[in-house]
């Protein structure tokens, strides 16, 4: 086995670590003038076709630094579903890996959790294409999106992939602010009438691009996990060698230095995970899933702690929203649900 | 033995359970459900009702305009409220200034201030923390410096729990410097509306504002404000701290606060298109918790009994709020988990409406971070309990 | 509520503390001579009817001072099994109460796992009688039985309690001792014939006895459990008190002293749950198995956690053999197991 | 990057499994499966059909008898040799002393001991704990006295495992007091049949007899059979110790370990009749072992990989200590809790028969509760790790 950087991951890797340093001025254009985000497309659709571990490079520093851009949804999960689907003859791809145009996956519903597989908004064949009711509650940055790829069930038995339109007719959408602070929409479909060529794939048959885009997605986000832990592992190390309490550095306490060494273990376990899900992406169906499922599933636990942790050990200063721990252990929770909280993935991978 | 109140108690909660049934109003008792935040006119209206039931200060006793009840039946009195989603009476007069008052306070202070606590037109905030002077409170620098008849305050305090809905403030202040730090700390009432006070917020992580910084720039305080003797504040506020920590019937909202989840179970989709109360999982570890409530409740009566019998809060008292903190800490995060992803939505833009009660869940989930934080983190009473079981 | 000891109940604790010391001495019929054995038997069947809450500290008394009897069997779970099936004017209760007779209970199979209430021990009819065939595989103190309740399933639908003396034609009995030095036995049942009159109470109607006769005896375990949580908290106090490492007692590393408060906070909620389920074995039968399985369910988890913990601040000594810790920690592991573990009594709680 | 091994590493694979498959006789892979202690003459034994093989000491270069494999190798030797139910190599003079010879001793004593050791021939022990120093090495007081050519050996060492099967033990003995305590220890070689040494054994909590008291009295031990220099054994302690507690092949052996557990769950009976395996809750835990089991398997390649880049063990090896023995205590745990009270049969009386497997299940339940005390406890590896990731 090797885990090391070749020169141009170890380059990629602080070029994403000078970029996320930038804070808010960390753009959607920066990145795309970076090429990043044509990364994860394939040559062929006039990406990069670079491996799942650049896509790790860049999302474990976009975690670290707390930036909150799309990338896993709209760099990695929506192409995958293009091409996984053979459409990556598409002219959205070039747009997509040039930057200029963006997408968002809608897949999450209310009523099915956190199954992918069997949606209830539904697609209807009217003469020259189809009409598309239902809502789709939970769409990762759907508001700076040009189109959606919507997940629908047809009369077939498995699920389908329409792309939608931003301004199609009778879709309503509704934007809000998730508790981490970044974007998200509710689209809601009233006889929403698309044209045949919508339909993305075999009817029925976007199961597996489903399944494999929302791996690669949920590996990423192991990844920015993975970054945003360690970023308050450092951090809550920094405060306890630098806070005086008592007359003496808060390391001074063996039960708070414990307390470090177990985000310690978590941060090594979630590096761990993190490479389990990104090599196995392209393994075989099943062995794919246990990887990415094992990861999610463990990473929802670690972040979780880690993130309470970090709270606790800064004190009141963990509860302020004007210091970054705060923010960024919110991030780790939400991540633990994105794609299915540990629970679900559990259950996944002991199916699989 | 026996766990279960006597005839006399059991009459006194009828009387009770029938007041607290329509007490509050319907809009403030959802607000109470749903786990939303009341604002300060509401928390004021139902002081009013309060004093015009007799009960505006259950923990009092009756010569200064308190119920005089015994410890159960002021337990009886909080558990029926909070059966019946009744708001706390939440003010910092009630809880922590008024009875320092009493105890230490002289003749005038006394008059001065009881009466509005009461009533709840005196909003009361308390200025102990600095940024520098945490957990460890004897490290606190404002201070204070007579000239003349006054004492010249400067300094700053910090996570000042509704300091911007406050009239004054009780803080504690170094008016001189001793070798051994504690001594040299006294009690100052100041009017919030002094010269030289400036309240800034502070956000907290569920994007909230309830606490905040205040800044003390040659704060004119008159030296009739001071609590007690100069160089005493250190044990008025050692007093208060063990009031915080004392025994609350918190474990009735955690009872309530179970409930709650259970019902919001089986509305959940749950995988396999079950409602969430049906997975193994789940429901599993919500029997969990709520076996967890019920053996907190237990010791709650259990310590109940000791004080009345006499005996001082002990490390048991720590133990109910390491307890009753970290129940409500899982609580709440289970009532997120249960959402899923549909519990993320927090702020809504343009003119999006969230779900009913989505952000409740989360803001209540991450505020109650702050419960093995503030008013003595859970290490430190940790600390405590070691000390007095290992005797060190 | 009132959690003090009335002055007979003091002496009664204080009169089990000085037996508990005795150590190996602590026999049965020392139990006997002091007039345990018939306490919690009705006065009308020669008893002193005596309450939970003395069961409870003689209890509490015998886990403090690890003496191995089997108490909660013989004097509280098979005497309420004999009373509430309507045979409380059996003279085997007056043996019983006078420490002369023993009885073991012979519910548990391998099959069945903690169920009580659905036994595969077949008990058939014959013209004058019963013949019951069948395997009960974990009788606590079976040797030291002169006879035997079992379990067993007839033609009706509940189940059925059987008297078996311990030299019934084709039973055969296996004896061991048990991880935690406690002996037990299996018994093998091949066409063992009985009287009709073996047949305690209604044919297929002991469900609801069995149930409160395990209730009584698992809210005494719950005390013996606790007894022997405060043992170990207390012993590991003084450990950490006298023993030094790096120079200081290892009282004085704060990582070890927060092990030992957790340690006093399981002891103080194991107390909790004891008096809950004590108090509660009188209270309708939904409202008393709530009781008791909240209570099993908690202290089989808060026991574990305390034995463990007792172990590991012992160090290598925790491991011996020939200190008491190890030997107590393997009891409490015991408590939690017998009459339904953790999950179990979750479960039985949670539907009732 | 990849996680996969080279095909060279592939092939070398396959070669140990083919070894691993017929290696061990039936009777000794079905006690490894079945958590059942290995007797000295089935080490013994073992020991002389790896030697035959050649691969009597996988960990040792070449020049010394060893295999001369990479660390990848060893790895992979210890995976399949642990899929395969073969047993350990247990003796600790492979794992320990044979290293500190051939790295510290002297040409005389490599060739006197290490053939003993690559044959199996010869037992060591380790003697180093004593009652007043367990996690504190260096407060040991067995001292040696200097006298002609030998020195005199007086105190006693505890927790020696398997000292009533050695023939040899390599002992910390303090040669002279020093400020520093860690100075003036030296490494003696001390024949057990050497007049004055007396083995007590000590029963552990799994009613096993592993570990050993052995006391030394007036103990003549010559200079000769000094590791090194006199006072430069804490050096030689240490680098030990690094090596007890560095990269084992432990996580297939957890692999292993759940997947004997599932097998079973499967056979076990839960609630409702049904297999426990099918039983919601137990099955979740299971799950969640395994994939932490699965976390930490890559969490030894990762290490692996540094230690084959030159990187020095630090604080990951405390953690795989760490992790390793909190992962093999819930495995057992969840083994006995599998069996419920079918799992408390202990000790059979007469001629009575236990069922097949239940007393291993719980021996090692209970041994395993050793794993985070013996060779440095999870409280001194926190500390070791805090050290190094706060600078301390």
């Amino acid at each position: 086995m090797d885990f090391s950087l070749t020169t141009e991951q170890q380059m990629l890797s602080d070029s994403v670590a000078r970029f996320a340093r930038g804070g808010t001025e960390a753009s959607w254009a920066t990145m795309a003038a970076l090429c990043w985000t044509a990364i994860a497309i394939p040559e062929a659709s006039g990406g990069l076709g670079g491996s799942a571990v650049e896509v790790m490079i860049i999302m474990e520093g976009l975690g670290r630094g707390l930036v909150a851009q799309p990338f896993a949804e709209s760099c990695v999960l929506c192409p995958t579903l293009l091409t996984e689907l053979g459409e990556g003859h598409r002219p959205e791809l070039q747009g997509m890996a040039s930057g200029t145009l963006r997408a968002a996956f809608a897949g999450a519903e209310a009523e099915t959790r956190f199954d992918p597989l069997n949606p209830r908004l539904r697609a209807g064949r009217r003469p020259d294409g189809w009409i598309l009711d239902g809502v789709k509650s939970f769409v990762p940055d759907g508001a700076a999106a040009d189109h959606f790829l919507v997940t629908a069930r047809t009369g077939s038995e498995g699920p389908s992939v329409f792309r939608v339109p931003r301004d199609a007719p009778g879709l309503e959408r509704e934007d809000f602010l998730c508790f981490d602070g970044h974007p998200a929409s509710r689209l809601r479909f009233t006889g929403t009438a698309l044209p045949a060529d919508a339909l993305l794939g075999a009817e029925g048959g976007a199961g597996p691009a489903i399944e494999l885009a929302l791996d690669r997605a949920t590996a990423a986000l192991c990844a920015e996990a993975l970054g945003a832990m360690e970023a308050l592992r450092e951090a809550t190390a920094e405060h306890l060698r630098t806070r005086q309490q008592f007359g003496q550095p808060l390391a001074g306490f063996q039960v708070l230095q414990h307390r470090l060494v177990d985000m310690f273990l978590a941060c090594e376990e979630a590096r761990s995970m993190t490479l389990l899900a990104t090599l196995r992406l392209e393994a075989e169906r099943r062995e794919r899933i246990r990887a990415v499922s094992a990861a999610k599933a463990r990473i929802a636990q670690l972040a979780r702690s880690v993130a309470y942790q970090a709270i606790q050990l800064h004190g009141a200063m963990g509860m302020c929203e004007e210091f970054t721990v705060g923010r960024q252990a919110k991030r780790l929770i939400a991540i633990g649900m994105l794609y299915g909280d540990a629970d679900h993935h559990r259950r996944r991978f002991a199916c699989a | 033995m026996r766990l279960d109140f006597t005839p006399e108690e059991l009459a006194f909660r009828e009387e009770v359970r029938e007041f607290a049934a329509r007490a509050a109003p319907d809009a403030m008792r959802r607000k109470v459900r749903d786990g939303e935040e009341l604002t300060k006119d509401e928390f004021v209206a139902w002081q009013r009702i309060m004093q015009a039931r007799g009960w505006a200060a259950p923990s009092w006793p009756r010569e200064h305009g308190g119920t005089g009840w015994t410890l159960s039946q002021r337990h009886i009195f909080e558990e029926e409220m909070a059966a019946a989603d009744c708001p706390q009476q939440a003010h910092f007069g009630l809880s922590l200034i008024g009875p320092v008052l009493y105890t230490f306070g002289d003749e005038e202070q006394r008059r001065r201030h009881l009466p509005g606590i009461l009533s709840g037109d005196v909003w009361w905030c308390q200025g102990y923390s600095e940024r520098q002077a945490g957990s460890d409170l004897a490290a606190l620098q404002t201070h204070a410096v007579r000239d003349g008849d006054d004492y010249v305050v400067n300094g700053h305090k910090i996570w000042v729990t509704y300091a911007h809905w406050a009239d004054m403030i009780f803080a504690l202040v170094r008016t001189s410097r001793e070798e051994k730090r504690q001594r040299g700390i006294s009690m100052l009432l100041i009017p919030m509306d002094a010269k030289g006070v400036t309240v800034r917020p502070i956000e907290t992580i569920d994007r909230n504002h309830q606490i905040n910084e205040i800044l003390l720039d040659d704060v004119r305080v008159p030296v009739a404000n001071r609590v007690g003797a100069e160089g005493a504040g250190w044990g008025y506020g050692k007093f208060l701290l063990a009031r915080e920590r004392g025994v609350g019937a918190t474990q009735r909202r955690l009872r309530r606060a179970v409930e709650r989840l259970r019902d919001r179970l089986r509305r959940a989709p749950g995988p396999d298109g079950r409602p969430l109360a049906e997975d193994a999982l789940f429901a599993d570890r919500l029997t969990q918790l709520e076996i967890e409530v019920i053996g907190l409740e237990v010791t709650v009566l259990r310590v109940l009994a000791e004080l009345e019998a006499g005996h001082e809060p002990d490390a048991r008292s720590s133990m109910l709020k390491i307890r009753s903190a970290e129940l409500l800490q899982r609580i709440t995060e289970m009532a997120v988990e249960a959402g899923g992803t549909e519990a993320m939505p927090f702020v809504p833009l343009d003119d999006a409406t969230l779900p009913p009660g989505a952000a409740h869940a989360v803001r209540n989930y991450l505020y109650t971070r702050a419960t093995t934080i503030f008013g003595g983190s859970a290490e430190i009473q940790r600390n405590v309990i070691a000390r007095q079981i290992l005797g060190l």
